[in-house]
């Protein structure tokens, strides 16, 4: 309930007001909603489906067909650990439980902090240094599973940007 | 006032990317450096993608000269040469347009348009301004005449005669199908209603395609006067540009360009006192490559899902929000402006008995020559590629040219002959589409490249109807697994009958043609998806499923580097001696070609 | 009214302008496959089974949304339309669980029919399928939409006809799927449990739970009647085997509600078989009821009500009985001389 | 309704207020949404925040009990802003300028002071309306379950005819009947003061007509309305009650005064299909079928005569009310011998002559009938008062606000209004034995204003007791700001929460209706033990 009242509903409230007297401007309202938030919070479409008067599952519907946009909130780092055959052969199913348990979300999601998104990619063609994953455009090779939770704390140091 | 010399970066999204914006930088520091009094503006895309950044410098009473691939480093010296010493760089000359008096030494330099090769067959209507109007200014796009059109029209005609003129000239839709522009308008101004919309479609998504943006990019006012016209002519009061929102310079110029217009009275409220009002929007698109349909596109400005719905009705009785419509696609309003300055007829003149006019392509792949290209319909296919494109790169064979996009098709070789207009592209199983034309050389594989196009339009299908949402997923499948060599002997059947069947009941444009990459690659490549079904074998070379690594005897010095890279564990073999490839457990990941300093490792089909 | 002549499988057939394919056939008793049409909703053309071939047309239009035209000639069965027809139902069958024998809708689901009529036993696409959790959380209807065709009509009576707008499309391409916003189940949206689109559905996605294992549909007879709830006067189809309804569905030649239910119509008919039926006359005796015959308490509440006399004697009759019995009651307390008749019109 | 349901969705202004559309009567509501989409306007009138009130042009929000307020706001707005229409007013109706004098006071001020509503609504309201072409009022219980009742109907009589809207397609004024037969109950005499067909007992022709039809010299005096009949009942005077298929221990008001009628009663025989907690009282039940197991015909809101099919045999030794009556008669000495419930039918028809042209073949082939049917070659009436009122002129009735019976006070603070959910049917003896619906919706609540609830420490889900000058329920809370401040509702369907233990049973003096929509309660909360 507190984090309901939290929510800033001012936002969506100028948002709307910008764009009510233009007909059928949902999406132009829904791409500002993202702009705002950097995803579409479910609170936002909810009081944005009363404000316009229009169900909640159209809005749903435009929102999920939209390659645009987002439902869940993205990390600041995009974490994606490749699957390709020589991945597998070479363990990177240690690598995503070390990742699993240092992030505590599963694939796809991303974590309560908004620090990373955490997905699975089909090969990032580096099978040379097998298990690989990357974060952002750098990619981490011959990973040892002991060897994440260090290189996630430099992105949580913030220390992204010399490697 | 004596005038300055002008300098002129090219500034579309691609001399961006190129690395414009640094060139600009180094320009204006070259100036202050060196206290030249210039002009520094921007323009945007001439064409020449290839040669990118541009840069043209235009001295007082000299022909402009047009600079090519002009890095940040070197632009400085350049400008300082030009401007100071009258010294005009061969490294990075391109050639000079128009008129003006140059030093002797340089009688020489190529006429740009004339003697350039990639211009020389091209004739520029609707990218006359690109390149040469600083976009974010409206004053240069009137100094050449800009907004005279719109002028005549709402001052000197009626709007029954303005369709009259635009059914004249023969201009056909250049978006899709090529309907006619004039009857499409016609049939919007008979329309019943107390309402009318004009919308331009400026969601141009095929991959390959990018002329749309570099209009919008360059010229956007060419495009809105287009849209003006249109709405005097069909009876609207209110536009919409619909753009995707991965355009977002062009977004942005738009925006500009409307906002100038309307305060110079080119738009808005009783434009030129006249009794005519016209307002422009700008709609960005969310990312659905099927909003280029045009009932797609409606449902999108309408804010619903860009599901397409069934034509009849046709937006011109029933389009956005209902209303009577009149939508056309950037390249098709830019068009007229021309058309009705110069007249049907000049204009006409211009192309085939079908086709008239000029239409822009975006030249891609295996060529020497790659940009946009402007060129009188009725050319053929080997004009383009060999003459303005400059042929295959590194003499490579030519193997097939991709027109159209994902909805288009694949033309070999023996029917280069064809000449560029709506009814021979189809004839060919392709289309004309929005002018995306990939050459493809001996190293493309045509399997791979229908695997490639369908993968694009299966993962942009809307969902709607049965054959799109179902059909191009299992027509997917089936080329997933020719190329990864499990295809059987019935799927080339099953593909055809597959294709047939969605062209012939899909719901909307973007289905009914997505299986035109894969019914004439079938169609004039069949012994390729043989190959690779029967033979497991992939003659380009580039199903990687169907190639084994091996290791030349003769070339390997055992030095185990592959063997201690491989991934898998699939290489063996004794220090210093031959080594070999266990093709079962190798996954072809191509490290140990990497790895092998003897290039011992190849990958064979 | 203009008139138009078209030519349907041979057949000259004088429609209206204005009217689709379908309509024209319809007309001239000529049956065309649909999936996603329905007469009530707009036009949607996205199942793609009612294609027809139309002489001189590019390819071939769905006959439901596309509007005839003067001398237009069509072939509602030709080679090239069945050819396409059954590629649709081919797909359409490889992304369908094949459970009939346990599926609720057997025997009346379209798929089922067309694919027995155009004679297709096996799909020939195998691949990736569909793979929801079914759901059935509320005690109203189940859904499934792994048995989902995507004919939309759920979504769009919904919206369109109830107002509610529950569900809709979601997701893009072959990931569609009907859902209520957030991919909640129905009871957390604004679902009021109608149940109109389980009376659409043309397949075993969208199913009444009270029918569930209660009848096959060739076992079913179906009993027109009006709705005993609220004053709309919806008429109803009860769904009977033996002596027992197992269902109801809206009936669309009722005048007051076309074919529309709410959810007391639909799914509120199972009071009469509650075990709390009163199956016998019951008669107090020393504060407690028992069961006696019809003659005993009959005479009983006759004796009673001539002792009572004209004055004191009253009735309440019943705005939920049938007129001919409120007749009845009024006359029979009028005969015995009361005027005391009333009933809680005013409640 | 003076129209057809059908017609609702071509309205180009809906007018509601008493009536929850979208909950009581679902399938109209979807019809209001189509308008809706067809652009119409919407004007509601409601205490509470239905769901129709967000999709309204203008919502004015009252006070329960102020309904001729409004409506005379209304029209005093309409009138001094010259909106009516002065052609319909000088040709169609009588009386206008008595109503004139009677609003020029309930200025859109003092009318916003009596009913808690904005000025400025009201004044949109009236012009909204008054613009309409076609413009058509639902209204259903809300306005009539009032010691007003009757003025309050009157009062929107007044602005449906200066505003020339009735007579005409999509154009009225439409009561919207709760359950499946009131109409055909009414239609059929089941009234102290009329035969079929609203043929008065005190007229003598009428009085001959049935006296000779039915062989007997027929009483010419009105009977006793059913509250007075428990009024008898508890003084002595009525001895004998049948019911058949009412459960009035659920929905009347005042239930611990009704209980005392009942015990009061020398007889009781209450025909029904459950044992109902009115049938607990009875000495003799009848077991009766249910609709499902019977033919006859039922009348909806639209006045459609509509047939009603066996589908299946009497469940147990349940018979079809009308043999029961049949049999009953034939013990007291009548000799009645109907074959089947189109031989009562016939009767029927032939002794009222607006179903005279009606017979079960017709109803069959021509999906109903709409009453008046004089002949059988009458297609029946779509909508009534097209170019004539069954009076000749319409009359306007002068109509002054007079407040509810109760008023909330220190004692009992609250104003208290009752209504239906969607899932429920009236006393929900059938519908709390439907398995799905008595699942989903198995409990009422209180739904009280946030602002009363925080006052009183209610959070929501808590129990409160909920008491009147009459009695006290105990439920849970439901914290909504669907319902103004000082204002509670509650649904009548639940027996483990009978509200109607709390309401008061003043009547209104003409058409004998309950107050059921205002009485004056207090609410507090429930000690955590005691809740359990």
């Amino acid at each position: 309930m507190k984090a309901e009242n939290d929510f800033n509903y001012a936002a969506v409230d100028n948002i709307y007001d910008t764009w009510k007297a233009q007909k059928g401007a949902l999406i132009p309202m829904l791409q500002e909603i993202q702009h705002e938030f950097g995803f579409l919070p479910r609170t936002a479409l909810e009081y944005l489906s009363k404000k316009l008067n229009q169900p909640i599952s159209q809005i749903y519907g435009v929102c999920t067909f939209y390659s645009q946009f987002h439902l869940k909130p993205r990390g600041q780092h995009i974490i994606r650990v490749c699957q390709g055959t020589a991945c597998h052969v070479r363990g990177i199913a240690k690598i995503a439980t070390a990742l699993e348990d240092e992030l505590q979300v599963p694939v796809g999601d991303t974590t309560e902090d908004l620090l990373f998104t955490y997905e699975s990619v089909a090969c990032v063609g580096c099978c040379g240094l097998a298990p690989v994953m990357m974060i952002d455009d750098v990619t981490y090779g011959r990973l040892i599973a002991t060897a994440v939770p260090d290189i996630l704390k430099k992105y949580e140091r913030g220390e992204d940007n010399d490697s | 006032m004596t005038a300055k010399p002008k300098i002129v970066v090219g500034l579309g999204t691609c001399g961006i990317a190129a690395g414009g914006r640094e060139v600009y930088k180094a320009i204006e520091k070259a100036l202050t450096d060196n206290s030249i009094d210039a002009e520094l503006t921007q323009t945007g895309c001439i064409g020449a993608c290839e040669n990118e950044v541009l840069v043209d410098i235009v001295k007082p009473g000299q022909p402009r000269i047009s600079y090519g691939k002009v890095t940040e480093e070197k632009i400085g010296e350049v400008i300082t040469n030009h401007l100071l010493n009258d010294k005009i760089d061969r490294e990075f000359a391109l050639g000079k347009i128009g008129e003006g008096e140059l030093p002797a030494e340089y009688d020489d330099l190529p006429n740009f348009f004339v003697d350039l090769p990639f211009y020389e067959k091209q004739v520029r209507l609707c990218l006359r301004n690109c390149g040469f109007i600083n976009p974010e200014v409206i004053d240069e796009y009137v100094e050449r005449d800009g907004y005279e059109a719109l002028k005549k029209v709402i001052t000197e005609m009626k709007p029954e005669e303005v369709v009259d003129v635009v059914k004249k000239s023969g201009l056909r839709g250049r978006g899709g199908g090529g309907f006619s522009t004039g009857l499409k308008w016609e049939f919007t101004m008979k329309a019943v209603g107390d309402k009318k919309y004009v919308v331009c479609n400026a969601d141009e998504g095929d991959p390959g395609a990018f002329m749309d943006r570099s209009i919008l990019e360059g010229d956007p006012h060419s495009v809105m006067e287009g849209m003006a016209i249109a709405g005097y002519a069909v009876g609207a009061d209110e536009g919409y540009v619909y753009c995707r929102a991965e355009y977002p310079l062009a977004v942005k110029r738009l925006k500009l360009a409307i906002e100038q217009a309307k305060e110079k009275n080119l738009l808005g409220e009783n434009i030129m006192g006249t009794d005519f009002s016209f307002d422009l929007k700008v709609k960005e698109g969310a990312g659905a490559f099927v909003c280029g349909e045009e009932t797609a596109l409606l449902m999108s400005i309408e804010g619903k899902r860009g599901m397409p719905r069934p034509r009849p009705p046709f937006p011109a009785n029933e389009g956005l929000f209902a209303k009577p419509t009149c939508l056309n696609n950037v390249e098709t309003f830019a068009n007229v402006p021309v058309v009705i300055l110069d007249g049907p007829d000049k204009f006409a003149s211009i192309g085939t008995e079908g086709s008239k006019g000029t239409k822009v392509f975006a030249l891609t792949g295996s060529i020497n020559r790659t940009g946009l290209a402007e060129v009188p319909m009725g050319i053929t296919l080997k004009e383009v590629v060999f003459d303005v494109a400059g042929g295959i790169i590194d003499d490579g064979k030519f193997k097939a040219v991709q027109a159209g996009g994902p909805s288009g098709g694949c033309i070999p070789e023996d029917l280069l002959h064809l000449p560029i207009d709506y009814d021979s592209l189809t004839g060919a199983g392709a289309m004309m589409g929005s002018g995306g034309l990939v050459v493809m050389g001996e190293d493309t594989c045509m399997v791979d490249i229908a695997r490639y196009f369908l993968t694009f339009t299966q993962s942009e299908s809307c969902g709607k109807c049965t054959p799109c949402r179902e059909g191009t997923k299992r027509m997917l499948e089936i080329l997933q697994r020719i190329v990864a060599g499990e295809g059987e002997p019935e799927d080339i059947e099953k593909l055809k009958t597959l294709g047939e069947a969605i062209k012939d009941t899909a719901l909307c444009g973007l289905g009914q043609t997505a299986p035109n990459p894969v019914l004439t690659t079938l169609r004039y490549f069949q012994d390729e998806y043989e190959k690779h079904i029967f033979d497991k074998r992939c003659v380009a070379g580039i199903c990687v499923d169907l190639m084994v690594y091996l290791i030349d005897a003769e070339l390997c010095n055992g030095c185990g580097r592959c063997r201690k890279a491989c991934p898998v564990g699939a290489v063996s073999g004794e220090k210093k001696e031959l080594h070999t490839i266990d093709t079962e457990t190798c996954i072809k990941c191509g490290v140990c070609v990497e790895k092998c300093k003897q290039e011992a490792i190849s990958l064979q089909s | 009214m203009t008139k138009l002549n078209v030519t349907i499988n041979g057949l000259p057939v004088e429609a209206e302008a204005g009217m689709t394919i379908l309509e024209a056939a319809e007309l001239a008793g000529i049956d065309i496959p649909t999936f996603c049409h329905d007469p009530q909703l707009v036009g949607a053309g996205a199942c793609r089974i009612c294609i027809v071939e139309v002489e001189n047309a590019r390819n071939l239009p769905a006959s439901c949304v596309t509007p005839i035209w003067d001398g237009m000639v069509i072939n509602t069965e030709s080679d090239r339309a069945v050819q396409a027809r059954k590629a649709n139902l081919s797909l359409l069958l490889a992304n369908h669980p094949l459970d009939c024998l346990t599926c609720e809708k057997s025997g009346a689901c379209s798929l089922q029919d067309y694919c027995y009529k155009y004679g297709v036993s096996e799909t020939d696409y195998v691949g990736e399928g569909k793979d929801y959790a079914v759901e059935d959380s509320n005690p109203f209807y189940e859904r499934d939409m792994n048995k989902c065709i995507l004919c939309g009509k759920c979504a769009r009576v919904c919206h369109e006809i109830n107002g509610a707008g529950a569900i809709d499309y979601a997701f893009r391409g072959f990931t569609s799927t009907i859902s209520p916003a957030f991919g909640e189940p129905v009871e957390n949206s604004p679902c009021v449990f109608c149940g109109m689109c389980t009376d659409i559905c043309p397949v075993g996605a969208l199913t009444p739970k009270l029918s569930k294992g209660k009848g096959r549909v060739w076992e079913i007879n179906k009993v027109k009647t009006i709705c005993p709830y609220c004053g709309t006067g919806c008429a109803i189809d009860l769904h009977v085997k033996g002596n027992e309804i197992v269902g109801a569905s809206g009936n669309r030649e009722g005048l007051a509600n076309k074919g529309h239910v709410c959810v007391k119509g639909h799914y509120g008919w199972d009071f009469v078989h509650s075990p709390d039926r009163l199956t016998k006359p019951l008669i107090k005796k020393d504060g407690k009821f028992e069961e006696a015959s019809w003659d005993e308490a009959l005479s009983l509440v006759a004796d009673k009500f001539k002792a009572a006399g004209a004055e004191g004697l009253a009735g309440l009759s019943s705005a939920r009985c049938t007129n001919e019995d409120n007749y009845l009651f009024q006359k029979l307390l009028r005969m015995m001389g009361s005027n005391s008749v009333d009933h809680c019109a005013r409640l | 309704m003076t129209n057809s349901i059908d017609e609702v969705e071509n309205a180009d202004c809906l007018l509601i207020s008493g009536s929850n559309t979208t909950e009581a009567h679902p399938v109209i509501g979807y019809r209001v949404r189509k308008a809706l989409k067809n652009g119409a306007k919407l004007i509601v009138i409601e205490p509470r925040r239905i769901e129709l009130a967000d999709y309204a042009d203008v919502f004015v929000q009252i006070k329960p009990g102020t309904n001729e307020a409004i409506f005379n706001g209304l029209l005093h707005v309409i009138i001094k802003e010259d909106l009516y229409d002065k052609e319909f007013v000088a040709e169609r109706t009588e009386g206008f300028e008595e109503v004139k004098a009677a609003v020029e006071k309930y200025t859109p001020e003092y009318v916003a002071e009596i009913t808690g509503a904005n000025a400025e609504d009201i004044v949109e309201a009236a012009r909204i309306y008054a613009a309409a072409d076609k413009a058509s009022v639902l209204y259903t219980m809300g306005i009539t379950q009032h010691s007003s009742g009757t003025n309050n109907v009157l009062a929107i009589a007044n602005l449906v005819m200066a505003t020339g809207n009735i007579g005409r397609e999509s154009t009225g004024m439409n009561p919207l009947r709760g359950q499946n037969n009131v109409q055909g109950a009414c239609d059929m005499g089941a009234l102290p003061v009329v035969f079929t067909g609203y043929q008065p007992v005190v007229d003598p022709a009428a009085n001959e007509k049935f006296s000779k039809a039915w062989g007997v010299s027929l009483n010419d005096k009105p009977g006793l309305t059913v509250t007075e009949i428990f009024k008898g009942a508890k003084d002595g005077t009525v001895k004998a009650v049948y019911i058949m298929g009412e459960n009035p221990m659920i929905s009347d008001a005042d239930l611990n005064h009704l209980e005392e009628s009942l015990d009061k009663l020398e007889f009781l025989v209450v025909q029904d299909i459950f044992l109902t907690e009115t049938a607990q009282y009875a000495d003799v039940v009848l077991p009766a079928c249910t609709f499902a197991e019977k033919d006859g015909t039922f009348v909806n809101t639209e006045r459609r005569v509509q047939k009603v099919n066996k589908a299946i045999g009497p469940i147990g030794e349940s018979k079809a009310d009308w043999e029961i009556i049949m049999a009953l008669a034939n013990k007291l000495g009548i000799d009645w011998n109907y074959g089947s419930a189109e031989d009562v039918f016939k009767e029927i028809t032939s002794l009222t002559p607006s179903y005279a042209g009606i017979t079960y073949q017709r109803l069959e082939e021509e999906e109903g009938i709409q009453w008046p049917c004089p002949t059988e070659d009458h297609p029946g009436t779509k909508f009534l008062h097209q170019g004539k009122f069954s009076r000749g002129l319409g009359k306007f009735h002068p109509i002054e606000h007079q407040p509810p019976a109760e008023s909330p006070d220190e004692d009992y603070p609250f104003i208290l209004t009752t209504g239906r959910n969607l899932y429920h049917y009236h006393t929900a003896s059938m519908t709390g034995r439907s398995k799905g619906i008595k699942e989903f919706s198995f409990e009422d609540t209180l739904r009280i204003n946030p602002e009363d609830a925080a006052a009183l420490g209610v959070a929501d889900g808590d129990m409160v007791k909920v008491a009147s000058r009459r009695g006290e329920i105990q439920v849970k809370a439901e914290i909504t700001d669907t319902v103004g401040k000082g204002v509670v509702f509650m649904t009548f369907h639940f027996s483990d929460s009978p509200v109607n233990k709390l309401t008061n049973c003043v009547i209104d003096p003409i058409a004998k209706i309950p107050e059921l929509k205002v009485s004056a309660v207090k609410v507090e909360k429930v000690a955590e033990m005691a809740a359990k």
